[in-house]
């Protein structure tokens, strides 16, 4: 269905409180499509995340899941629809174990999904050894892992991950990359990542934004990404 | 700026990013303000005046606890055990010593003193125990409770120190007023224009002084240390011994609240630890805005002044009311009632001039 | 004093855990070293023990020929390390500007600390967001301060956990720049990093911390061409 | 003529803690006033009450009590419930040289020329009661009191009074304000064998001890001098936890004698709401026919005159309970002591009456405010100095 | 040998009492403050709805447990009215709760005094009394106690085998990831303010018969309940039952052996001391040895 995109956002006005950051954002993901969002820091790539789960309220403009209107949603809402959110710096429950961590992942689909918890485990097995150590006690790239892996836990069909390798050893890197693509080629589940790591970038996108200013400036394609300059010059001052 | 003698430097820090009002204007205003303070006796009948130096005497327990809670970030709940400690001190003292050569004003020193040598002892126990969070508050409050209860069965004559009978939960009455001696007689200070001036005089120094204390390197810290004690740490500051400060400065200021309250009513009870009291400073600091003086100071005055104008004319109801504004203040300013004003008032101002 | 920092048979445990086992460790006075090692290799873990903000079991931690095992963490930075976190650390209800006189006031001269501030603001390229409260920051930019925090402190040693996350290529270049000119000025850097490009760029030794235990050591060529480290930590990029 | 109002300034705790025992004392002064004033007021000035709320806080009694004597000029003050909010306000009251009620039951000892109390004292309350029970239930005396200066000092008269009487103190126990939980005390006193428990508990936390001890069934006579007659625990609790409790009041409501019917009748027509007319409403309400009487014999509100007319010492009126008179020394009143037995279905019956009972305690000790006036509250074991 | 097991059962019977005290009084503002990190000032005021409720049922003739779980319900009801209208938006400022609850604690119990008067009159203990070894004792104190347990047991299994109890955790932790997941997150709160205030009125129909009906009532469980949340720590069910054991123990026995102040001082003291050794409450210690 090329003519309903899974996600169409146009238009979209977003902020905190007083101070408008997201000015007019236009961008699409197809169904089934791998997309990154790059930029540089403090350009609204994070805003623009947590604008499109909810948890800030746009100003103006719209956004679509498959044809449907849910900016108008609360965050748990769109979540519920299959979205699942994972934040710039980790924000696992650190007071929970890493196992709980997981179970609570299981809300974006509201109930218990089978096999999907050692199908995780199987992903990032440091989840599985370390099931009942308090989540806040984890290293930071052992968290990122957690926070991947609970989202993953409720079996969304579209993910937003920001900066998902930050703070990630460089084969489990590979490894996140390798799992997002999977996902994507056997269950169609739909990606739009912020990323700073070229690397990344090239071994999971299909199609890339540019942002700057609160704006999508550039759209590049597959192409586009194999060019490491071209790339470069898009992320620099 | 270079050749700024440190003294004019240490007097520029009374304005600074850890207090609110900068300026020209602000100075105007706080200038009219204390002229106006001045000028007051003179319009108002002698039971107002006294009246007023009963609210001032609060003030100060609510500005030290500014300092420990809004810029320091530890919670206490035990204000008022150092108001006690330094109220009952005085009494004790000056029961004993009398009131004349100045011995009063000698007592006052030493209760405060007292205070905070409590304060000292109970801080390091506390912070360098690592207590923080809820837990300091609940620690401070226990101490009070436990001096409340203690203080409220001395009723016998056994609980006697000298002269001074601690006389339970009825209170220890009898202590002199402040006196200062004077060639021509001594001046007591029953709540009248002397004490009213003195307050006023001994408020604004303080006010004045703890606005360089928070914009000094020492307030700098002592924010920081609210926001992230552990990056504090890590940029090289003691940060116990910071606040350790903070509350022995703090719990001195609730000190002479104790003994400007004992010398105005001769009269202290250990009603005046017990749990409704230790609650009361802190709701004045919340609804003023805690994390400045100037908020704190203007905010509890004013709750102080609504709710004694409640219960005058609200006979029954000056309860439900009051717990009305509280909660209403609490959710409509969240910054404080008197950041909530001044912001009101500057947006009145703008649309006026935009018109 | 040849050695600005070393560690000797240092140990730590949380639980059943053994976090760093028997760590040797030295550091050059005036050198660029690297720590790498899998994610929970026990790297921030080593930094904090180094910090005083974890005590050790067992072992000896030394700043420049003094035992500090047990110094108090506010006594190790008076004499000289500094650090900066891997989840930003800064004062979120205050200004950045505010954030920089916290911890430059300490050892400058406040005539002084003004134009100082303005330098290093500067050079953070957070001139403009001054003002702002710096839990309003984007995450980067809460790196950049929070680095800004950890130099401003002109430490003998400098500690970086994870300096560049969140950074993008160039930034993360222009930053790795920086450190080498610190380091020109006599600093020395014992950086965390997962990005290689940054290690390659500024380290001149590498150690590889796995399982809590010294892996491998040596220059950042000798390091990526070996497997068993390709196979623990690097994977196939860069190998 | 002069018909400016007379002025009674009215500090009661009308919320918080006390405000059970203290609501009706307000009604019962507002009550006196309106009969005074339809009556023709004093001498024909009317009497006007000026009101404030100190909502069971003593600094609220501090503030006020300047209030009413410097800014609304009252001509007496009728104030306080606990004895420390007394204590607050008697400073104030001194050194604005004012006059002040304490229309309540308590400790006594106080030696003030400035206050008038007509609440009765130890020992009349327990000179009465105390011989009446060792006399009926056996000489072993149980006490549990609140641990502040009523309760001790209190507890101290029973003592006294007890050993006086030949009895024995088996037991004596403090109980902190706010303590409602009493399982312990309650087995200290089936330890104790005592044949009657003296309880001398205060607030309405510590009322909790009837329906505890009921419960678990101990079953001993009880007597005091403050519960029942305050706080109406028989109306509170149900029965029979307060089962054979005698009490020494100068009134409550259950009194049967025409004064007392007719009272109760214009007070429940009046406020239809009230619970409970209690010892403390009585004694406001005779306090207010005390002053008319003082302020019309001195003719004058001044205080130094009206302290020549007390000097006489033939003030009296007719309160509900009976005869009440001010003793010139004291400046305190003297009362009918009605004995009040608690039957097992929270009836009331009244097995003795005492007329005439006087503050003797203070007058002997050597309180003498027709000669001095210390200004100071004494105690059995710490009485006035003799001169 | 009679003698001895009598002052055994005396002792555990003194114990129990305590315990069941502490637990009942603690538990709804642990809840609150545990799970939400709210300090909740007007805990005493749920307390005293409880008690007032089932005591008007049971005079209307409603059987006494139905009365109580009746109490307890009303009490949860207006937690979720008084979260809903007010807590709910102080959440990222919890110091700011204590001002309001300080506030709405006023309003409801002067407010009652207006509405009912100032007091209620009781519906007496039930259940009689019991006799061992020359002391008598309350059966419903027992009955009090049982209570205790239960009331622990259902919640350890309601926070650690139910969906609910997940997710109230993670949404107190960090809560606008929790919404990201799908959490409805407002109706966490509710649902978790309202168990907090139904276990306050639980343990005021419980003990609303043998108590004084008040509006102030609620003011005699605060510090008992403060203490034993705060000594417990911030995970209600690794502190509360075993702090509650504790203070219980200490209570119990100063007040046997020194009266009833020594209790009250000595509850006070033991805290000082366990948060200073403790400095993060006993679940605190716990949750860190488990690393
Ligand atoms: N809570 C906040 N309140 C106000 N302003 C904010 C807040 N968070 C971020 N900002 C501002 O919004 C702008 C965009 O921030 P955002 O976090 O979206 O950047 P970003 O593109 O994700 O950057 P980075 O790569 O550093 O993560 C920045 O200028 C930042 O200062
Ligand atoms: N308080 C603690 N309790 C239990 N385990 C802990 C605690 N702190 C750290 N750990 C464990 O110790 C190990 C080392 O953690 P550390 O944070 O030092 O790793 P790291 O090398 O910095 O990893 P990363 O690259 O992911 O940041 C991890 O396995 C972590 O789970
Ligand atoms: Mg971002
Ligand atoms: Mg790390």
């Amino acid at each position: 269905m090329p003519d309903t995109p899974l996600l169409q956002v146009t238009g979209l006005n977003g902020g905190y409180g007083g101070k408008p950051v997201l000015q007019g954002v236009d961008f699409h993901v197809n169904e089934g499509e791998i997309v990154a969002i790059i930029g540089r820091n403090g350009v609204g790539k994070s805003t623009l995340m947590k604008t499109l789960i909810g948890l800030l309220p746009n100003q103006r403009g719209t956004v679509h899941l498959r044809g449907q209107q849910i900016d108008n949603l609360s965050a748990h809402r769109r979540a519920r629809l299959g979205i699942g959110y994972v934040p710039q710096g980790r924000d696992v429950f650190p007071r929970m174990t890493v196992l709980e961590n997981l179970l609570v992942g299981q809300s974006i689909s509201g109930r218990k999904i089978d096999g999907m918890l050692e199908q995780v485990h199987g992903h990032f097995p440091i989840l599985q050894e370390r099931a009942s150590q308090r989540a806040g006690t984890l290293s930071g790239g052992q968290q990122q892992q957690l926070a991947i892996g609970r989202v993953l836990m409720g079996g969304p069909s579209m993910v937003l991950l920001d900066e998902p390798s930050e703070g990630i050893q460089p084969n489990i890197v590979q490894g996140i990359a390798r799992i997002m693509v999977d996902l994507n080629a056997r269950t169609g589940l739909g990606v739009v990542f912020v990323e700073q790591n070229l690397d990344m970038i090239r071994a999971m996108a299909q199609r890339c934004y540019v942002m700057d200013k609160g704006r999508i400036t550039a759209s590049l394609t597959r192409a586009d990404l194999d060019d490491q300059d071209r790339l470069r010059s898009y992320l620099s001052v | 700026m270079d050749n700024a003698s440190p003294l004019r430097r240490t007097l520029a820090l009374i304005q600074g990013p850890q207090t609110l009002g900068r300026g020209r204007r602000f100075w105007a205003g706080f200038a009219v303000v204390l002229a106006l303070a001045c000028a007051y006796p003179m319009f108002a009948d002698s039971y107002d005046v006294g009246n007023n130096v009963y609210f001032f005497n609060w003030l100060f327990m609510a500005l030290g606890l500014s300092l420990i809670w809004g810029y320091g970030g530890s919670l206490s709940f035990g204000q008022t055990a150092f108001f006690g400690v330094a109220a009952y001190c005085y009494g004790v003292l000056t029961i004993n010593l009398g009131d004349a050569y100045g011995l009063t004003l000698f007592s006052l020193v030493l209760a405060v003193a007292c205070s905070a040598l409590f304060a000292a002892v109970l801080g390091y126990f506390m912070f360098y125990g690592r207590i923080n969070g809820v837990f300091l508050g609940i620690v401070s409050l226990s101490v009070t409770l436990v001096l409340e209860r203690f203080m409220a069965q001395t009723a016998g004559p056994e609980w006697a120190i000298g002269a001074a009978r601690l006389n339970g939960f009825n209170g220890m009455g009898g202590m002199p007023s402040l006196t200062i001696p004077w060639p021509g007689g001594p001046i007591v200070l029953y709540p009248d224009l002397p004490l009213y001036y003195l307050t006023l005089a001994l408020l604004v120094v303080i006010y004045l002084g703890l606005r360089i204390l928070v914009n000094s390197r020492f307030g700098n810290v002592l924010v920081a240390i609210r926001e992230n004690p552990l990056r504090a740490e890590m940029l090289g500051y003691d940060i116990r011994r910071y606040q350790l400060m903070a509350f022995v400065i703090g719990s001195a200021l609730a000190g002479l609240s104790g003994v400007l309250y004992t010398s105005w009513g001769n009269y202290i009870t250990p009603a005046s630890m017990g749990m409704t009291a230790a609650a009361l400073p802190i709701v004045w600091v919340a609804v003023g805005g805690r994390g400045d003086l100037t908020t704190t100071l203007v905010g509890t005055l004013l709750v102080l002044i609504v709710f004694q104008m409640l219960t005058i004319h609200g006979s029954q109801y000056a309860l439900v009311v009051m717990g009305a504004l509280l909660v209403v203040t609490v959710l409509v300013a969240p910054r404080g009632i008197v950041m909530a004003l001044v912001e009101g008032a500057m947006r009145l101002t703008r649309r006026k001039e935009a018109r | 004093m040849t050695h600005i920092l070393e560690t000797r048979q240092l140990n730590k445990r949380f639980g059943g855990l053994h976090v760093t086992g028997n760590v040797d460790f030295a550091l050059d006075a005036g050198e660029m070293h690297c720590l790498i090692g899998p994610n929970g290799a026990g790297k921030s873990t080593f930094f904090r023990l180094i910090l005083g903000e974890h005590l050790p079991d067992s072992g000896q931690i030394l700043f420049q020929d003094q035992d500090i095992t047990r110094a108090k963490p506010f006594q190790r930075i008076r004499q000289g390390i500094s650090v900066k976190f891997q989840v930003p650390g800064i004062f979120k209800e205050l200004s950045v500007r505010q954030n920089l006189v916290i911890a430059l006031q300490h050892h400058v001269d406040p005539r002084l600390l003004a134009e100082e501030i303005d330098r290093l603001l500067e050079f953070l390229n957070l001139s403009h967001a001054q003002a702002q409260l710096a839990g309003n920051l984007s995450h980067g930019q809460k790196q950049w301060l929070e680095i800004g925090m950890a130099i401003g402190l002109k430490p003998r040693l400098l500690l970086l956990d994870e300096p560049t996350a969140g950074m993008t290529p160039d930034e993360t270049h222009a930053t790795g720049e920086m450190l080498k000119q610190l380091n020109a000025e006599g600093m020395t850097l014992l950086a965390v990093e997962h990005d290689m490009a940054f290690v390659r760029q500024i380290a001149q030794r590498v150690t590889v911390l796995h399982l809590g235990k010294v892996f491998a050591q040596g220059s950042i060529d000798q390091i990526t061409a070996d497997p068993r480290v390709a196979k623990i930590y690097l994977g196939e990029v860069d190998a | 003529q002069d018909t400016t109002p007379i002025k009674l300034g009215v500090l009661e705790d009308q919320s918080g803690d006390f405000a059970l025992a203290t609501i009706g004392k307000v009604h019962a002064i507002q009550l006196a006033a309106e009969e005074i004033n339809a009556a023709g007021g004093i001498d024909g000035r009317p009497l006007e009450l000026v009101e404030y709320d100190t909502q069971s806080d003593n600094t609220r009694f501090q503030e006020f009590m300047r209030r009413v004597l410097q800014r609304d000029k009252v001509d007496a003050v009728f104030a306080g419930f606990s004895s420390a909010s007394r204590e607050a306000y008697r400073p104030i009251v001194n050194q604005f040289d004012g006059l002040a009620f304490y229309n309540n039951q308590y400790e006594g000892g106080v030696c003030d020329a400035n206050m008038i109390v007509t609440g009765a004292v130890p020992e009349q309350q327990f000179s009465t009661l105390l011989p009446y029970m060792i006399e009926k239930f056996g000489p072993n005396v149980y006490t549990i009191a609140a641990d502040y200066n009523f309760g001790q000092i209190s507890a101290e008269w029973v003592r006294k009074i007890v050993e006086e009487n030949g009895g024995k103190m088996v037991g004596e126990e403090f109980i902190p304000l706010g303590v409602s939980q009493f399982s312990q005390t309650i087995q200290n006193i089936q330890g104790a064998k005592p044949d009657f428990v003296v309880t001398l508990l205060v607030g309405t936390a510590q009322a909790s001890y009837y329906e505890q001890a009921g419960a678990a069934n101990v079953n001993l006579p009880m007597a005091s001098s403050v519960n029942v007659g305050q706080g109406y625990e028989h109306k509170r609790f149900k029965a029979p936890s307060l089962k054979d409790m005698y009490v020494t009041v100068n009134y409550i409501e259950e009194l049967d004698t025409p004064a007392s019917k007719e009272f109760v009748e214009k007070f429940h027509a009046k406020f239809p709401n009230e619970p409970y007319i209690n010892q403390e409403a009585s004694n406001s309400y005779a306090a207010v026919y005390l002053y008319k009487q003082l302020v019309e014999r001195a003719k004058s509100t001044d205080l130094a005159e009206i302290r020549k007319v007390i000097a006489a010492g033939d003030v009296c009126v007719e309160g509900p309970g009976g005869q009440m008179c001010i003793d010139p020394k004291s400046q305190h009143v003297s009362h009918t002591i009605h004995l009040a037995h608690v039957t097992a279905d929270h009836s009331i019956e009244f097995p003795q009456k005492w007329d005439g009972i006087k503050p003797y305690w203070l007058g002997d000790a050597g309180c003498d405010l027709t000669k001095d006036d210390p200004s100071a509250q004494y105690t059995p074991s710490n009485p006035p100095p003799k001169s | 040998m009679v003698d001895s097991l009598n002052l055994v059962f005396s002792f555990l019977y003194q114990f129990g009492d305590a315990f069941a005290f502490l637990v009942l009084s603690a538990c709804g503002l642990a809840v609150i403050f545990g799970m939400m990190g709210v300090i909740n000032l007007a805990h005493g005021e749920f307390i005293m709805c409880g008690a007032y409720v089932s005591t008007r049922a049971a005079h209307a003739g409603v059987p006494m447990p139905l009365a109580i779980l009746l109490g307890a319900a009303c009490a949860g009801i207006a937690g979720m009215i008084v979260e809903l209208l007010v807590i709910r938006r102080l959440y990222q400022r919890p110091l700011d709760t204590i001002v309001a609850t300080w506030g709405i604690s006023m309003i409801v119990t002067q407010g009652m005094l207006i509405l009912l008067g100032p007091s209620m009159q009781g519906v007496g203990t039930p259940f009689g009394s019991f006799v061992v070894g020359g002391y008598s004792y309350s059966v419903y104190r027992i009955i009090l106690m049982l209570s205790a347990v239960a009331t622990l047991a259902v919640l350890w299994l309601m926070f650690t085998r139910t969906r609910f109890g997940l997710l109230s955790r993670a949404t107190i932790q960090v809560p606008h990831v929790a919404e990201a997941l799908g959490v409805n997150t407002n109706l966490v709160y509710s649902v978790t303010f309202g168990l907090g205030a139904a276990l306050a009125g639980l343990a005021g129909g419980l003990y609303a018969p043998t108590m004084t009906l008040v509006p102030t009532m609620g003011a005699s469980f605060m510090v008992e309940a403060f203490v034993t949340v705060v000594v417990g720590g911030a995970d209600i069910f690794l502190g509360t039952a075993p702090a509650a054991l504790i203070l219980a123990v200490i209570k119990a026995g100063l007040t046997s052996w020194q009266g009833q102040l020594a209790g009250q001082i000595g509850l006070l003291i033991a805290v000082i001391i366990v948060i200073r050794i403790l400095p993060r409450g006993i679940s605190g210690k716990i949750l860190r040895e488990r690393g």
